[in-house]
């Protein structure tokens, strides 16, 4: 019994003695899943900054309309004292809430990108080489191993700086060294799969290959997938600020790491052009990682506390 | 075996227990009494689920944190119930040793065996390194270890199943202890290793004068080994009885439906005439439950005539190997129209691998396999499809074999699917029939695997097989994940669909009073090869390996 | 398989690896606009056209990309990583310069990472559900988001400039004639800093990952074998849970390896490091694929040892391996 | 002035970049290597940028300019012993004259050295040099041992990476990435020079870090606004510092937005000027360059006190006037207020040219141009600009050096047209006036006929406009308030530190 798989109505009934009698016709489907993984508090939480952070990149425009790069105001105003720049202005004079605002936008536009490319990419290469095997498992596990090899924060360096820096080449590069460990987790996982006895019996019952890996397989490892995408979407948002710290950011487009890249020469005199941006970097990251623990704890049945 | 009139080494009474964790919330011992007397031997004895690892856990205090215990666990006086925990830590593997039922898992893999029954020692004695291992040689002769200078700088991961089993006896052992708690020592032995590892708890137990509390769902292997044995349901005692009167006077109705669906081997009952006895379980609405005892009657209808034209199915001189290894070596048999061949051998002989190469799961290196005088072996793709089709498998594990993401209707509609069967309403009704076939309700098609019983996941695994209308059914172990009222009903609804529906089975098992219930045919298999076949065998064996097997299992 | 000829396995089965990796980078390092002619050029403020073109010609650059890929596999034939192109000296010796002090910054990296990684986290998962748990877990969660560099300034900003315990970056004392232990307290000064900037990510990683390890290790049967035994809370949990847990810790740690030391870019410029990440990037900026080359080389053939290193570790660590293989 | 040096101490020197090569004689930009500290030149320029002595102790010039006789210092030694001589300085002159990027210019009409007495150098030249002196110092052609380099090709030389020189202070090692010690020179010509024990230049390429070297007291000195330009107001405001914009005259770096004339929409002179009065030079003074900047409207800076036409004004800042221009020029507003949207490449060698960049991104937002920045690094930038011509606006800084010939010629001569060449005429300027003046001026030996030449040439710039001048930008030298008599020449980062000294001794 999993925690995912009790229902309230038989654990109800368990309280009573003669516990070890099984009665399926207690069994229910246990549709409201979803609305009690948002019961833990700590899930709640991380759903709602990361859903005010989405609605943010979506409707923040609409709230500072125009330009977040525009030079609109006198530089370095302290946030909370002029109303027309709630959060301050840069050294430029930039209005940092549209900033911050926009940045919203590029940084989960960077971070969920990176995670949809390198997922479904990864998923797809290490699904057919796991369930494939021989040498074409071969040859992708000597490219998981190549990727493995080189140290990819170097790579996305490269990649990024002969490339012309814009959230494209980011997201580009982000996910190139991203997917190879989605491709080895999802080998190793329907490799896993493969040989249990519910894709077995699906063999034997005519199913064809395409059909038992994607319609068996994948949604029994889902859940582990989906907890990785939560960490690659965070890990992503850390990478690009970080590139933006070497100054290989997108130069058109206000992200959060490039506003701590442009305000940071400042930071001994004026925190709030780093320290606002980073706390957004922070809040998110840290949401999306609480998020991925707790739906670890919630689809993942063996773990526990 | 006497019965001691001393004062009891070991006395449980009112024992509750309840779990309160993310697992289960929930009472697992209602009110359990028993006692052992020093020396003694007892069983408990009882379905899965029923409390008897709880209570054995519950008596060294091995229970997960947040468990209740109430009532009274007296140990030579003293409450273990109340225990301190460094009270407790000097009672275990001193006073009382313990052996689990998976010797798999409880060694830890990461440490050389002799020097994890030297850690007893170490902890309880105040011993040399020397003295230590000297002392560890000795033990692992004591459990009639072979090579103990070899043996105990192994890791468990070198030794076999019955030699771990023997390396945890001996630390369980080490310091003489006057209680033993085995909770199903051999449950996941072979059979051939399962005597011996009972012989050697028994005869320790004489040697030692120590009592064994033995836990077992097995009832002939109880009434052989234990004194007196003890029958749980859901967490209370439902009869205590001498054990070797086990077969004869169980009183309560639940006891007499456990033994009326235990086969054993000196019983020759067929399933062609005979159906097992079903105990029935159900709750009240008050909470109490109530037992009902059933003996069905095989179905009217006589059983269909096996035309001659028809060869069934044949499997010729059939090579498989795994890399290098020959898991199946030239094996040939033939199963006619409504007829079931049964095969037995030890763990590893090569019984689960014919059943995968003629469903087509592993490709043989060379022979044949076919049907009706066709041979699958030389299709592929559709046409091998078209055929295989005919022969289906159910699996051993009910549990591992159904997708936990699917609903049922999903499960055995992806199979109609799968097979080209586009009309949506022939599809509905044949999932009707063959949840019918299995007698499941119609409403199990909306839910999933995890809302139903071992028994119910079984039934769903046979309906999935059925539903192709297949006339070869490959049975690999499919009750030996269960409890025996379940197997019991699993074996009757096997019986029922031979007859009802003119099925062929291929009956895989290594519990030979199963295989002699069910199958028409036997055929013995040691290394990949047919040593023996033919019912000759039940009665008079002609090798020495058919032999040991027989001896192993009554 | 003995240890020997594994070991000789391993790096056999790398060669293959590091010359697909020095192939690729090769043309990767070509497909980007600009040349090591333009960058001296740029980086020198004034250029002529007979300079650039006499650069050119001195450096093959002008000849067809696969005849330079030839002469570059003709170098690495000769054991050699060639002359760097804007250094006009021996790659081997600019890595050699620059090698030890990465080596040491991400080995102590690790080891801090691992140390206090597993610490923390064999802490949380024997207290797990308690508020030491909920504490340590929150703790470890936002040094899990927080971006490697900010900590790096952070750190300076507080441990060198306010409280001036520490210095603000380097990698020794210049000129200093301490030795012995006063050396290396000198040098333990130098790299505190650094190597927690660069740790901290990896740190919450080891102490998450040690949790939930142990929280798997609890459950497994030995363990309460281990208790049956009579055992006490510490011989079980030191011995049995946290030794078994760290199976699946050395795992990753091999893993991380290659990730550290593309962290160690970031980290060594934060804090004027003498390193190889640095390096990188100045061989990245000026075109200098000879260096650039080299240094992908150098860290992959790190990365692979270490991961040697680590699967014998491994070994050590879990004997079932060997048999498994 | 004259408080009595103190004698010892270590100098703590920090770089942002490190250098390639210790000595200059391959290139020289941005951060210099050992420079005047090891290896010297003929001569330095004072802060006054008068030619003062250094190797050479005297010299003259012939009336035609064509010939430049040099009086060498006598006992002067290298740092291994052996003795300086004219075949030094006549073997280094003719080995840069085909190695240097710069000195190829300065010698390309240099015909013949004549070293024959060892103390004496004579330089032959088959043209006028007007512009010779000011490009013979330790950093523009620094004196190398003929011993060490005779016979070697001077590129791949390993002495570059470990100089001897003749200069005030010995080199000592250099540890890649991490900092290069050089200690006193106990031979030094100069006598009772240097005080300093030993020098440590260090280099950090992060400018925050510095800061907090600075701020944690682990560096004496930095160069060029070591530290972020906006922290540079706390400096200003703490005794234990100073800074000084003194000694970069020579470098001139000039902040200027090149327009791609062969294209629309920049070939248009109206779009070119609406650009021009787009731009509030003073907001963009206060805000890029935090002030440390004086405009400079014209395409020679002010700096160069003997060419600059100070006459020339900005245009002034009116957008009303470029909006109205624009739509003079057949450029209307589109349907989402944008005219027309060009590439915008930057210079990534500078941050503040990087804030400038976004500074015009805006500016030129408010009248409707969508101006793209593309931030490339160094190869790219070089060969997105100078081959592909892959721009339509472009901010640069470019160093004027030491004289138009040097730095401001290349810009705008239409000869040097060059596809590929780096630091060309890539915004395709072609003005045969233009091109007869820098001929003209070039060989013009009389100063007040170069000055009215290169005033006319201001002129036509500023009316044609083929680039925005900006501003000056002011380098600043951040320095602890002990360290003094460090600043004695225009050579800043490379200086020789011959008469510093630590008033507290060193910390
Ligand atoms: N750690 C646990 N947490 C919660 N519930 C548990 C736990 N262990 C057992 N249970 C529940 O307690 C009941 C009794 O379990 P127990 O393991 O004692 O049964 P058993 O008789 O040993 O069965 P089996 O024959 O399958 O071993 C079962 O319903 C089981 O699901
Ligand atoms: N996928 C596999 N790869 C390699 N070897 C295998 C594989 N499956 C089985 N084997 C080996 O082939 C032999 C026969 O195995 P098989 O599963 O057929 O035995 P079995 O009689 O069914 O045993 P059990 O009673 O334990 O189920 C064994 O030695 C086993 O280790
Ligand atoms: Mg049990
Ligand atoms: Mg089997």
């Amino acid at each position: 019994m999993t925690p995912l798989e009790i229902d309230p109505n038989i654990a109800r009934r368990y309280r009573e003695p003669g516990a070890g009698v099984f009665d399926p016709a207690l069994g229910s489907r246990n549709r409201w899943g979803g609305i009690r993984f948002l019961k833990t508090p700590s899930a709640a939480l991380a759903t709602a900054i990361l859903a005010f952070g989405i609605l943010t990149a979506i409707v923040g425009p609409i709230l500072r309309p125009g330009d977040p790069l525009r030079i609109t105001g006198e530089p370095l105003i302290q946030p909370f004292v002029d109303w027309a720049h709630p959060l301050g202005t840069d050294v430029l004079g930039r209005d940092l809430f549209s900033g911050v605002l926009f940045g919203a936008r590029v940084s989960l536009l960077v971070g969920l990108s990176v995670a949809f490319i390198s997922l479904v990419v990864g998923v797809l290469i290490g699904a057919i080489a796991g369930y494939a095997g021989g040498w074409i498992d071969w040859v992708v596990t000597r490219g998981i191993e190549i990727f493995q090899t080189i140290p990819g924060f170097v790579l996305l360096v490269v990649l990024v700086s002969v490339l012309e820096p814009s959230a494209t080449t980011v997201i580009i590069g982000l996910a190139l060294i991203s997917w190879d460990a989605v491709a080895r987790l999802t080998r190793a996982e329907v490799i896993n799969h493969r040989s249990r006895e519910y894709v077995l019996a699906a063999e034997t019952s005519g199913v064809s290959g395409p059909r038992i890996l994607f319609g068996e397989i994948l949604p029994n490892i889902a859940p582990t997938l989906i907890v990785t995408a939560s960490i690659i979407v965070a890990s992503a948002i850390l990478a690009e600020s970080a590139l933006s710290f070497l100054g290989l950011g997108d130069p058109n487009a206000a992200s959060w790491g490039s506003m701590i890249g442009s305000g940071r020469e400042q930071i001994r005199s004026y925190w709030f052009p780093t320290v606002i941006p980073g706390a957004f970097i922070v809040v998110t990251v840290f949401a999306l990682n609480v998020l991925g623990d707790a739906l670890n704890d919630f689809l993942n049945p063996r773990s526990n506390g | 075996m006497t019965r001691h009139m001393t004062e009891p080494l070991l006395t449980v009474s009112d024992l509750r227990i309840s779990y309160r964790n993310a697992l289960r919330t929930g009472i697992a011992v209602d009110g359990l009494s028993f006692s052992i007397a020093p020396g003694e031997s007892l069983a408990l004895v009882g379905e899965s689920g029923c409390g008897k690892s709880t209570t054995a856990l519950s008596i060294l205090r091995l229970l997960p944190g947040e468990t209740e215990i109430e009532g009274s666990i007296l140990f030579e006086g003293k409450n273990l119930a109340t225990a301190s925990e460094s009270e407790m830590e000097k009672i275990r593997g001193n006073d009382i040793g313990i052996v689990f039922q998976e010797p798999q898992t409880t060694l830890n893999p990461v440490y050389r065996v002799g020097w994890q029954i030297g850690e007893v020692l170490r902890r309880h004695l105040k011993i040399s390194a020397r003295e230590a291992r000297e002392r560890t040689l000795e033990l692992l002769r004591i459990v009639a270890l072979p090579d103990v200078e070899r043996i105990i700088d192994a890791f468990p991961h070198e030794l076999s199943g019955g030699q771990r089993q023997r390396i945890v006896i001996a630390m369980a052992i080490a310091l003489k202890p006057k209680l033993l708690v085995a909770d199903e020592p051999t449950t996941a032995l072979d059979v051939s290793i399962r005597r011996q590892i009972l012989e050697l708890i028994d005869r320790l137990r004489r040697e030692l004068n120590m009592a064994v509390l033995l836990i077992s769902h097995d009832l002939p292997l109880v009434s052989q080994w234990t004194d007196r044995a003890v029958v749980i349901h859901h967490g209370q005692v439902m009869d205590t009885l001498a054990s070797r009167d086990l077969f004869r006077n169980a009183k309560h109705t639940y006891t007499q439906g456990l033994i009326g669906a235990s086969l054993r081997l000196d019983d020759d009952r067929s399933c062609n005439q005979h159906r097992l006895a079903e105990v029935s379980v159900t709750r009240q609405s008050d909470g109490s439950f109530n037992y009902e005892l059933r003996r069905p009657n095989p179905p009217a209808t006589p059983l269909p005539v096996a035309e001659p034209r028809q060869h069934g199915l044949a499997v010729n001189d059939l090579v498989v190997r795994y890399d290098r290894r020959t898991a199946v070596d030239g094996v040939s048999f033939n199963i006619p129209k409504g007829r079931t061949l049964g095969i037995v051998g030890e763990s590893g002989s090569g019984k689960s691998t014919v059943a995968r190469a003629i469903i087509g799961l592993v490709r043989p290196e060379s022979g044949a396999v076919s049907l009706d005088g066709v041979r699958l072996t030389r299709f592929s793709g559709t046409a091998l499809r078209s055929h295989r089709k005919r022969i289906q498998m159910i699996f051993q594990d009910p549990f591992a074999s159904l997708n936990p993401r699917h609903t049922v209707q999903r499960i055995l509609d992806g199979v109609l699917v799968a097979n080209g069967i586009s009309d949506r309403l022939e599809r509905q009704g044949r999932i009707a029939s063959s949840l019918d076939h299995v007698g499941l309700p119609q409403t199990a098609a909306g839910r999933h695997p995890h809302e139903f019983s071992g028994g119910q996941r079984q039934r769903i695994a046979i309906a999935r097989a059925l539903i192709l209308r297949p006339e070869f059914v490959l049975c690999d172990e499919p009750t030996s994940a269960l409890d025996v009222s379940v197997q019991a009903q699993i074996l009757n609804l096997l019986a029922d669909l031979k007859q009802e529906l003119g099925l062929s089975y291929l009956f895989i098992s290594h519990d030979l009073a199963v295989v002699r219930f069910i199958a028409d045919d036997v055929i013995v298999m040691r290394n990949g090869r047919i040593v023996e076949q033919g019912s000759s065998i039940w009665t008079a064996p002609s090798t020495e390996y058919a032999r040991a097997l027989l001896a192993a299992a009554a | 398989m003995t240890l020997l000829s594994r070991l000789g396995f391993l790096l056999l089965k790398a060669v293959p690896t590091v010359f697909i990796v020095v192939t690729l980078s090769f043309f990767f390092v070509q497909l980007a606009p600009g040349d090591i002619a333009d960058y001296i050029a740029a980086s020198s403020g004034a250029a002529t056209e007979e300079g650039t073109s006499a650069l050119r010609e001195s450096l093959g650059l002008d000849r067809p990309i696969l005849e330079q890929l030839l002469h570059y596999y003709g170098t690495l034939a000769q054991f050699s990583l060639g002359q760097s192109m804007r250094f006009d000296v021996p790659v081997t010796e600019l890595i050699a310069a620059r090698l030890p002090s990465t080596l040491l910054l991400v080995g102590t990296s690790i080891t801090l990472a691992l140390a206090l990684g597993i610490a923390a986290g064999a802490v949380m998962a024997l207290n797990a559900g308690r508020s030491k748990d909920r504490l340590l877990s929150a703790v470890t969660l936002v040094l899990y988001s927080i971006p490697s560099f900010w900590i790096g300034l952070m750190l300076i900003i507080v441990f060198a400039v306010q409280l001036g315990w520490l210095p603000t970056g380097g990698a020794e004392k210049i000129g200093s004639r301490a030795s012995g232990f006063s050396y290396l307290l000198e040098r333990g000064r130098y790299l505190l800093l650094p190597s927690l900037a660069l740790a901290s990510y990896y740190i919450a990683i080891y102490a998450r990952l040690t949790r939930s390890s142990m929280l798997e290790v609890i459950r497994q049967d030995h363990v309460r074998t281990a208790v049956a035994k009579g055992l006490n809370r510490w011989q079980v949990s030191l011995r049995h849970i946290v030794r078994n847990a760290l199976i699946p810790v050395s795992t990753m740690a091999g893993m991380h390896i290659a990730g550290i030391l593309g962290g160690a870019v970031v980290v060594e410029t934060v804090f004027s490091w003498p390193g190889m990440g640095r390096l990188t990037y100045e061989a990245i900026n000026a075109r200098d694929y000879v260096l650039l080359l080299g240094i992908l080389l150098t860290s992959a053939f790190v990365v692979i040892i270490a991961n040697i290193l680590v699967d014998l570790l491994h070994r050590v660590l879990d004997p079932r391996i060997g048999a498994r293989a | 002035a004259s408080e009595k040096p103190v004698q010892g101490g270590t100098l703590r020197v920090v770089m942002g970049l490190e250098p390639a090569t210790q000595v200059e004689i391959l290139q020289n930009a941005g951060g210099a290597g050992v420079g005047g500290r090891v290896v010297e030149g003929l001569v330095t320029e004072g802060l006054d940028l008068s030619i003062q002595p250094q190797l050479a102790t005297s010299w003259s010039v012939s009336d035609d300019g064509l010939i430049y006789t040099f009086k060498l210092r006598e006992g002067v030694t290298w740092h291994d012993g052996t003795p300086f001589t004219s075949a030094d300085v006549a073997h280094t002159y003719s080995f840069l004259k085909d190695v240097h990027p710069r000195r190829r210019n300065t010698f390309a009409n240099l015909v013949k050295i004549d070293d024959s007495d060892p103390h004496t150098v004579v330089l032959h030249f088959s043209r006028p040099a007007p512009a010779l002196l000011p490009a013979l110092n330790a950093n523009s052609a620094p004196i190398v041992p003929k011993h060490l380099y005779e016979g070697t090709d001077p590129r791949t030389n390993p002495w570059n990476a470990k100089p001897i020189g003749t200069g005030p202070f010995v080199f000592r090692e250099w540890v890649r990435g991490s900092h290069t010690l050089l200690e006193r020179n106990p031979n030094y010509w100069a006598p009772e020079q240097p005080n300093l024990d030993a020098i440590i230049i260090r280099y950090i390429p992060d400018a925050v870090t510095r800061l907090a070297a600075f701020e944690a007291n682990e560096v004496d000195i930095g160069y060029s606004t070591p530290v972020p330009i906006g922290e540079l107001a706390r400096f200003k405001n703490n005794p234990e510092f100073k800074l000084d914009t003194e000694g970069y005259s020579l470098g001139g770096g000039l902040n200027q937005i090149f327009f791609n004339l062969r294209f629309e929409p920049f070939k248009k002179l109206e779009v070119r000027q609406a650009v021009a009065h787009a731009i509030d030079i003073n907001a963009y003074i206060a805000k890029v360059w935090q002030g440390y900047a004086i405009p400079s409207p014209s395409a020679i800076v002010p700096a160069m006190k003997h060419f600059h036409d100070a006459s020339i004004k900005h245009y002034a800042y009116d957008p009303a006037e470029a909006e109205r221009l624009l739509d003079q020029a057949g450029y209307p507003r589109g349907a989402d207020g944008t005219r027309f949207t060009v590439r915008f490449t930057a210079n990534p060698f500078m941050s503040q040219v990087i804030d400038g960049a976004n500074f015009i991104r805006s500016a030129l937002a408010e009248i409707g141009i969508r101006a793209e920045i593309a931030l490339y690094d160094h190869p790219t930038y070089i060969k997105k600009l100078y081959t592909e011509g892959a721009f339509d606006l472009d901010i640069q800084v470019l160093a004027n050096g030491y004289d138009p010939t040097d730095g401001i010629q290349r810009g705008y001569h239409s000869g040097n047209i060059k596809e590929g060449l780096a630091w060309s005429n890539h915004a395709h300027y072609s003005n045969p006036e233009v091109d007869r003046i820098f001929d003209e001026a070039a060989y013009e030996p009389n100063p007040e006929k170069r000055r009215a030449l290169y005033v006319e040439l201001q002129q036509i710039l500023h009316r044609d406009l083929p680039a925005v001048n900006l501003v000056q930008y002011q380098p600043v030298t951040v320095s602890r308030a002990a360290l003094r008599d460090h600043l004695i020449d225009q050579q800043n980062s490379s200086t020789s530190y011959a008469r510093a000294w630590l008033a507290d001794g060193g910390a």
